[in-house]
């Protein structure tokens, strides 16, 4: 399928999404509140049958948050990138995509611990890499961690 | 019928592999040519590491005691980990004017990845890559070194 | 082996026996139970022995008498753990006072 | 020639005759413990370093080499250091059962000791269950691996216990079947008499195939029973870290070590014994100048020298396979090994009636 | 007293103590190992009277099947770290006093009754005796209760599959 | 030597364990620290208790050994005299072996020889 | 942490495995609920190794950074190096030299014969079997004295540097490298006799440990693990990079989706990597090994992901820069998580024993997964 | 008994028994002797060195030359902890815990840059145990990124002498080191 196609049927799901196509893949930019419906659909589309979910992570960007997906389809071969925009830099959350790729479940949850983005119902939204009462988001541009981190 | 013929073969099949796996470490067993250790400190002496090993980083020094490092820090900026301190200091050169030299080449090796990108980035090749790598010690202050020598000078010549 | 009378061997295999009913009437768990009715053959294997030995020395009939209770205080033993375990799955606990309505 | 036995049967004489004979039986057991004592740590000492060889042979390597000569004295060092290694108990333990179960262990393999049979009339007792008495009193060793799994209070160590108990019964009938194929051709459970009745001939050269398959199986019942790999599964180390002997540190898991390479040893021993003629020479037949030659070399080098191939034989299983599965395992004992060796067993009498061996 | 006499009740002593400790440890697991000690013990008088063939018997169905089964049992159904609870001070006093009274009486009796020695001659005991009396089938001969023993083994496997997996296919 | 070797030996394997434990608690420096005594259990804290219950799978299968070894200590006595005894002894031990081999059959059929 | 109670059910037994333990790979923290030896959930607990890489790069130039990347899947660090010198030359658009695109290859196929064979010689120690490792490492210790050759180092060599690679090729590397691969293949036999075709191994692998092309999909597998399942995945065709596209090679693939199935795509897989070497050792093309960069690296504005195969499957690293000399996010895909997050899924119902062989099946590189 | 600086003369050669064969030396140096050379690994790799680590076991290196191919899983039995990679916060507890569930005596290695210092992930980086001696107290350090595997011998060679001489930790500090 080519982007075009791909944007159109997008589009169908998602009016309010921005496409920009000057890297290697279409990528789509969309709010987060309208992320799950999408997600469904390019899951389920027939004709879009994303079902590959190789890359899920998520930028600060000072101003507010992203939510990136990278997905690709096994049986057309053709990728896509989402990126989700999360305003609120407090309290950024965003519906979980666990029951639509299940390997979203341990990305969300490192994305939660590095970055503070809460996926609504995931079913086990732990930190994952570091210990359970660690303060802060360490991939926050705004992190400080004076007694760890030693600035060069 | 089929039940016991089934029951038999893998048996027979079974003892086969395991005897093929036997036979080959039991010819290993038996020919101690195919024994390929080294022996480490007795070889010390003939070991010859290849020429490209990255040991630690050294400076090279010639007969005179002259190195040829600029104190530019260029190697310390390209180092990912802040292994090399630059110390500099101000020389006086013959004419009186005051010129920035090395004082001091603070090396951690304990930092140190070996990854090789100080020696790519200076431009006087000052620096290069060692062989040795018998590095171990009681304590590990031991493991910071000063890279020029005592009394060294910066080699004529080398801007 | 003959300085000691048989006497000796009946009085300890009666002591032994008299463990095994203590144990048997003062425990509630079914497998210390079952392990005083272990003690309580033994007692009687003994028995067996020292007769055999002292009072018809030229049979074997006690000797082949204790083989066959220590074959069935083994096939015993097997039921009674087999039952055990059953019970256990029913009632989560082998406590023989909590299993008296012992139904299968 | 000067044989063990005639050494042992004139100091014997000398003792007897220089002492009362109270003294002279005090005299001759705390003789007797000595040297199983040496005999016992020697045992340990050598079959380690036999093991890291044999092993680095097989992997290309050289093995110890450095400490002694030519690496000797690398298994005295180790059980030097572990002596010396502080002993800890973890504090949640049953420290009585704990303490205890190394005793348990090291106590039994030295009991089966007692019959084998080292050289031409040298053997500490000539028990006449002596194969039964193997049996009853391996038996044991069972619960002495069960105690420690269970009173370390560690789960890797109650997970290894369970699996070694269950190995172990299993094994001990495929085992004992394979035993009695031998114990029907001799007709006594004595191993004076089985050594014996192989002056002609070893059971597996004279036995026909149904002692063949009887030896193969025993081997591999004794090196389940031993908790050898592949059947290592009580102590397997990728799975259960130590296993049963997790939590022991020092000489107490000295003693479990020493004691499984004792029990290797004695089961090939006993393996040797039923099948391989235990100290008896290789005769053939009727090659008298043959049969002459190997009369000539000492019994207890005979014995020795099956023994170690045996146990070499067990060592080679550990380095060249891998372990199998715990239900695996229980399988190839109750759908192979059991119903092999009990028709085997058939098939063994019925030779054995119909007088067709050797 | 001679020194085959002192190992006669050394072990007597050691069978009874260890039994004692058996039935009264609270250790359900101290408790298995007791009644091991006690096993084995006894296995120790029979050996000591030279009925080698049952002590051996006594070791490897015993302290090999019996004993392995309830440790296992034990792993199975209990907190085997837990300490039993401690049995009603009443059913203890009853159980003692009645297992005492028993103990006193048959004592009692048995000092009084007089035994009388056998006089044939001992038999051998060894191996081959042992065997073909278990095989004849004349007079003095076992042969029908070993096989039938054979039955009783079936029964007991039999019951015990039977009842052991019978949760595998009703619950669980 | 008769069985007071089996003393000896008993005495050995006590001497043996009890002296290299005795050494070894003299030699051996010692240290304590609170974590010490803890159960291993690689590198983290025991989760519950370690004794607890345990879903022992093989229970059937020491069931069915300890009847197997019944029938082994049978076999001993006749496996001794069988080669004197003639056919009848056959006879009679083809019939115990067939017996038992039905339960060994039934197991097999029931499962009771598979995993749980 | 939680004070949880070690029984969840009646003889239900909680248990760790990790971080500290043999088969474990690294300091993985699984803890497992078993009921008897059967496994009835096993939940991977991270970090104890993570060492904060991204955040790291963040602060590390566009030279510096790749020499982190070699130490998260150190088996692959040639690849992991790729693929980040691939990312920064994406956003230069540079075009990098035949020779150097023809050397890269190679030392990835060579680092990928070297983590296979580590592999190969786990694996079989993860089942009981510690021969086999001594023997694999016979032919990884070769690999070794080719890479330190040339590159100078023996596993984490930080040879692809933007443009190209670090240093030429070592006048010996063809002779070594061809004495090598006829060497190994003749160790393959021996490999089969050993292990593959041993009755225990093969009992103890196959049937254990499955999982379905669908799961793997949708768990995300790549690599060998998606490969068993029938999924292709192998990023060489789905993608090519460097000039695969002109090699001729097929991609190992399997259905079963069992560990058994694993292990013959790696097994196969060594085999391609061997014809890979054969068509290339030979050809080498002259020229430059690294094309002319400035000193500072500058990327422009932009987003830039490359990926590349690993030997444990697809490796992506993903570049936000915002023009400056640093990264300003750095994201690196690592196959290891994703195929790690299946553990719990494939592992059910297994015993213990089959925990340790599917963990050696799947080929975990636990720095990979933490970063 | 003075100790040497690690570098000369070797460490590796001095392998006689004591006494030359006859065990004539004090008890106190049999004991070192043996735990010099029985010095038994615990199996503790968290990162790219434990690749090393392996190279060292495998038959190229083969460390069980010198006896320290038992490498055990527990560290009830182990004697010395080869550190092998990084260890970060998480890792430091386990860490210890291990190193304290160590019976007596016990040594420790640090094996490359991670473990001495920190390493690549000095600077920046807010997981990292900059050093494993903030956690457990080290005997023998060994720089490099991954040492080799003949670095890690002599590291354990090193630490033999240190073992051999029967000082304990406290006592080589750098000023007796110079010395
Ligand atoms: S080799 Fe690398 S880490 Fe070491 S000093 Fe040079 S740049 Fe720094
Ligand atoms: S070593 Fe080279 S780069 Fe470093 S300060 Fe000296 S001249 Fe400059
Ligand atoms: S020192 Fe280097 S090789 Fe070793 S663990 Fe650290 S990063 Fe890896």
């Amino acid at each position: 399928m080519t982007n075009e196609e791909i944007k159109a049927v997008i589009s169908e799901y998602s009016p309010e999404a921005t496409f920009d196509e000057t890297g290697t893949w279409l990528n789509v930019m969309i709010q987060a509140t309208d992320w799950l419906p999408l997600a469904e659909a390019l899951r389920n589309h027939s004709a879009l049958d994303f079902d590959y979910l190789f890359c899920l992570t998520g930028v600060d960007w000072k101003t507010h948050l992203s939510v990136v997906y990278h997905l690709t389809s096994k049986k057309y071969g053709h990728s896509l990138v989402v990126k989700a925009k999360l305003d609120d830099r407090n309290d950024p959350v965003i519906e979980t995509v666990c029951g639509i790729w299940r390997t979203a479940e341990f990305h969300e949850r490192e994305v939660y611990d590095l970055l503070g983005v809460r996926f609504r119902n995931h079913p086990d939204l732990r930190r994952l890499f570091l210990t359970d009462d660690w303060k802060g988001f360490p991939l926050r541009k705004d992190y400080e961690d004076p007694i760890n981190m030693i600035k060069l | 019928m089929s039940f016991l013929t089934n029951y038999f073969s893998t048996i027979y099949t079974s003892v086969r592999s395991l005897l093929k796996g036997m036979w080959k470490t039991g010819y290993y067993f038996t020919h101690h040519k195919e024994i390929i250790t080294q022996n480490y400190p007795e070889n010390r002496d003939s070991l010859n590491l290849p020429e490209r090993f990255r040991g630690e980083v050294v400076m090279t020094h010639n007969e005179e005691n002259e190195h040829r490092c600029t104190g530019c820090t260029a190697c310390e900026l390209a180092c990912p980990n802040g292994t090399i301190k630059i110390v500099t200091k101000f020389d006086i050169t013959p004419e009186g004017k005051k010129k920035k030299a090395l004082d001091t080449f603070v090396y951690h090796l304990e930092l140190c990845t070996m990854c090789n990108l100080c020696v790519e980035a200076c431009p006087t090749g000052a620096i290069k890559m060692d062989q040795a790598f018998e590095h171990s010690v009681y304590d590990r202050r031991l493991l910071t070194k000063k890279l020029n020598r005592p009394d060294s000078k910066l080699m004529e010549g080398v801007e | 082996m003959n300085e000691v009378p048989l006497n000796h061997f009946l009085i300890v295999s009666t002591a032994l026996f008299f463990i095994g009913v203590f144990g048997f009437l003062s425990r509630r768990n079914l497998v210390t139970i079952l392990m005083s009715v272990e003690l309580i053959l033994n007692s009687v294997n003994i028995n067996f022995i020292a007769f055999n030995e002292y009072l018809w020395p030229g049979k074997m009939d006690g000797l082949y008498f204790t083989l066959f209770i220590i074959a069935i205080a083994a096939a015993e033993a097997a039921v009674a753990i087999a039952i055990i375990i059953h019970l256990y799955r029913h009632y989560r606990s082998i406590d023989a006072e909590d299993t008296d309505t012992l139904r299968f | 020639m000067l044989s063990i036995a005639e050494i042992a049967n004139s100091l014997q004489q000398w003792l007897m005759a220089t002492f009362s004979p109270g003294w002279a039986t005090l005299i001759e057991f705390v003789l007797v413990g000595t040297l199983v004592l040496s005999f016992f740590a020697f045992l340990g000492l050598v079959l380690v370093f036999m093991e890291r060889k044999v092993s680095a042979y097989m992997q290309l390597r050289v093995g110890p080499n450095r400490v002694g000569f030519r690496g000797t004295a690398q298994t005295l060092a180790d059980t030097i250091k572990l002596v010396v290694k502080e002993g800890l108990t973890p504090d949640g333990a049953d420290k009585f059962l704990f303490n205890f179960a190394p005793f348990l262990v090291l106590i039994t393999s030295m009991l089966l000791m007692a019959p084998i049979a080292f050289a031409k009339d040298f053997q500490i007792w000539d028990i006449n269950i002596g194969v039964l008495y193997i049996s009853a009193v391996s038996s044991i060793s069972v619960i002495g691996v069960l105690m420690a799994g269970w009173s370390s209070n560690n789960k890797y160590s109650l997970l290894g216990a369970m699996r070694s108990g269950a190995q172990i019964v299993s094994y001990e009938l495929s085992a004992g079947l394979a035993i009695m194929s031998v114990v029907i051709l001799v007709g006594s459970l004595s191993l004076n008499d089985i050594i014996a009745s192989q002056q002609n001939g070893w059971w597996i050269f004279k036995g026909h195939i149904p002692v063949i398959i009887s030896f193969v199986i025993y081997i591999i019942a004794v090196t389940a029973e031993t908790n050898r790999a592949p059947f290592d599964l009580a102590e397997a180390e990728s799975e259960l870290t130590a296993g049963f002997h997790t939590e022991y540190s020092g000489m107490k898991f000295a003693l479990f070590f020493l004691a499984e390479y004792v029990n290797i040893f004695i089961v090939c021993a006993i393996g040797a014994t039923l099948f391989l003629g235990g100290w008896m020479p290789l005769h053939i037949g009727s090659w008298e100048g043959f049969n002459h030659i190997m009369d000539f070399i000492p019994s207890s080098v005979w014995f020795m020298g099956k023994t170690f191939f045996l146990i070499f034989v067990i060592m080679w299983f550990r380095w060249t396979f891998p372990r199998l599965r715990i239900d695996q395992l229980l399988n190839l004992e109750w759908k192979y090994l059991l119903p092999i060796s009990l028709f085997n067993l058939l098939l063994v009498t019925f030779i054995a009636l119909m007088g067709w061996h050797f | 007293m001679s020194v085959s006499a002192m190992f006669f009740y050394g072990l007597s002593a050691a069978v009874l103590i260890s039994a004692l400790l058996a039935v009264t440890s609270r250790n359900i697991f101290r408790s298995a190992i007791f009644l091991l000690f006690s096993l084995v013990s006894i296995a120790g008088i029979y050996f000591w009277m030279d009925y080698q063939f049952i002590a051996a018997v006594q070791t490897i169905v015993y302290v090999g099947g019996i004993v392995v089964l309830i440790i296992f049992s034990i792993f199975l159904t209990q907190q085997a770290g837990v300490d039993l609870p401690t049995p009603l001070r009443g059913r203890l006093f009853f159980a003692a006093l009645a297992s005492l009274c028993g103990f006193l009486l048959v004592t009692l009796q048995l000092l009084a009754h007089p035994f009388r020695k056998g006089a044939e001659p001992a038999m051998s005991k060894d191996m081959k005796a042992i065997g073909s009396g278990l095989l004849s089938t004349v007079e003095n001969g076992y042969a029908l209760p070993f096989e039938l023993m054979s039955i009783l083994l079936l029964a007991a496997m039999v019951g015990c599959i039977v009842i052991a997996l019978k949760p595998n296919t009703v619950t669980e | 030597m008769g069985a007071g070797s089996l003393i000896v030996l008993i005495i050995c394997g006590i001497a043996f364990a009890g002296g290299g434990i005795f050494l070894s608690q003299v030699l051996a420096k010692t240290s304590t620290n609170p974590q010490k005594g803890e159960a291993y259990e690689c590198g983290v804290p025991t989760r519950g208790r370690s004794w607890i219950q345990f879903n022992v799978g093989y229970y059937l299968f020491a069931i069915l050994f300890l009847i197997f070894d019944v029938e082994l200590v049978f076999l001993y006595p006749w496996a001794v005299v069988v080669k004197d005894a003639g056919w009848m002894a056959f006879a009679e031990i083809v019939v115990f072996l067939f017996i038992l081999f039905l339960g060994f059959l039934y197991a097999h059929k029931k499962g009771a020889l598979k995993w749980m | 942490m939680l004070e949880e109670i070690g029984t969840t059910e009646q003889g239900d037994l909680v248990i760790n495995v990790g971080p500290q333990h043999p088969s474990t790979h690294g300091v993985l923290h699984l803890v497992i609920t078993l009921n008897g030896e059967t496994i009835k959930k096993v939940e991977p607990h991270l970090g104890y190794i993570h060492r904060s890489i991204e955040k790291m790069c963040e602060s590390l130039t566009y030279r510096q950074f790749i020499y982190s990347t070699s130490r998260m899947d150190y088996l692959s660090a040639h690849m992991n190096n790729h693929a980040c010198a691939m990312a920064v030359e994406q956003g230069l658009g540079l075009e990098i030299p035949a020779r150097a695109r023809v050397i890269r290859i190679l030392m990835s196929e060579l680092t990928r014969l070297a983590s296979h064979q580590l592999w190969w010689g786990a694996m079989a120690m993860d089942v009981g079997a510690i021969t086999p490792f001594f023997h694999a490492f016979r032919e990884r210790e070769m690999i070794n004295d080719i890479m330190e050759e040339t590159c100078g180092a023996r596993l984490t060599m930080n040879y692809m540097v933007p443009g190209g690679v670090m240093f030429d090729l070592h006048p010996n590397f063809q002779v070594k490298t061809k004495d090598f691969v006829r060497f190994f293949r003749s160790k393959f036999d021996e490999y089969d006799e050993l292990v593959t075709n041993n009755i225990i191994f093969q009992e103890r692998m196959k049937n254990v440990g499955r999982i379905s092309a669908e799961d793997a999909v949708s768990f995300g597998c790549s690599g060998p693990v998606a490969r068993a399942s029938g999924v292709s995945s192998d990023i060489r065709k789905l993608a090519p990079y460097e000039g695969y596209d002109q090699l001729n090679f097929t991609e190992a693939l399997e259905t079963a989706g069992d560990n058994y199935a694993r292990y013959l795509v790696r097994m196969q897989e060594m085999r391609t990597s061997l014809s890979i070497i054969d068509q290339l050792i030979d050809n080498i093309p002259e020229g430059d090994f690294q094309a002319k960069t400035k000193a500072v690296l500058k990327l422009p504005k932009g987003e830039y992901y490359s990926r590349v195969e690993t030997a444990r499957g697809d490796f992506g690293v993903y570049i936000v820069s915002e023009g400056g000399t640093t990264p300003y996010r750095i994201k690196f895909r690592s196959p290891g998580f994703s195929n790690l997050s299946a553990l719990d899924h494939i592992a059910r119902g297994c015993k213990i024993g089959d925990l340790v062989a599917i963990m050696g099946s799947l080929d975990l590189v636990i720095p990979d997964i933490d970063r | 008994m003075d100790v040497k600086k690690p570098m000369d003369p070797f460490p590796g050669q001095v392998h006689e028994t004591p006494g030359g064969g006859i065990l004539t030396g004090t008890l106190d140096d049999v004991i070192n002797w043996a735990r010099s050379n029985s010095l038994w690994p615990l199996v503790f790799g968290t990162s790219c060195c434990a690749i090393e680590m392996m190279s060292t076991a495998s038959a190229k290196y083969d460390w069980s030359r010198f006896g320290f191919e038992v490498a055990r899983a527990t560290p009830r039995q182990a004697d010395v902890i080869i550190i092998a990679g990084t260890i970060v916060n998480k890792m430091a507890p386990v860490l210890k815990r291990l190193y304290d569930q160590m019976p007596e005596p016990r040594y420790v290695i640090a094996m490359g840059a991670c473990a001495t210092s920190g390493g690549p992930f000095f600077y920046n980086t807010y997981s990292v145990v900059k050093g494993a001696d903030h956690v457990i107290p080290v005997d023998v350090y060994i720089a490099g990124c991954p040492p080799r595997p003949e670095a890690l011998l002599h590291a354990l060679l090193t630490l033999q002498v240190k073992v051999k001489s029967g000082a304990p930790r406290e006592k080589i500090t750098i000023g007796e080191i110079s010395k």
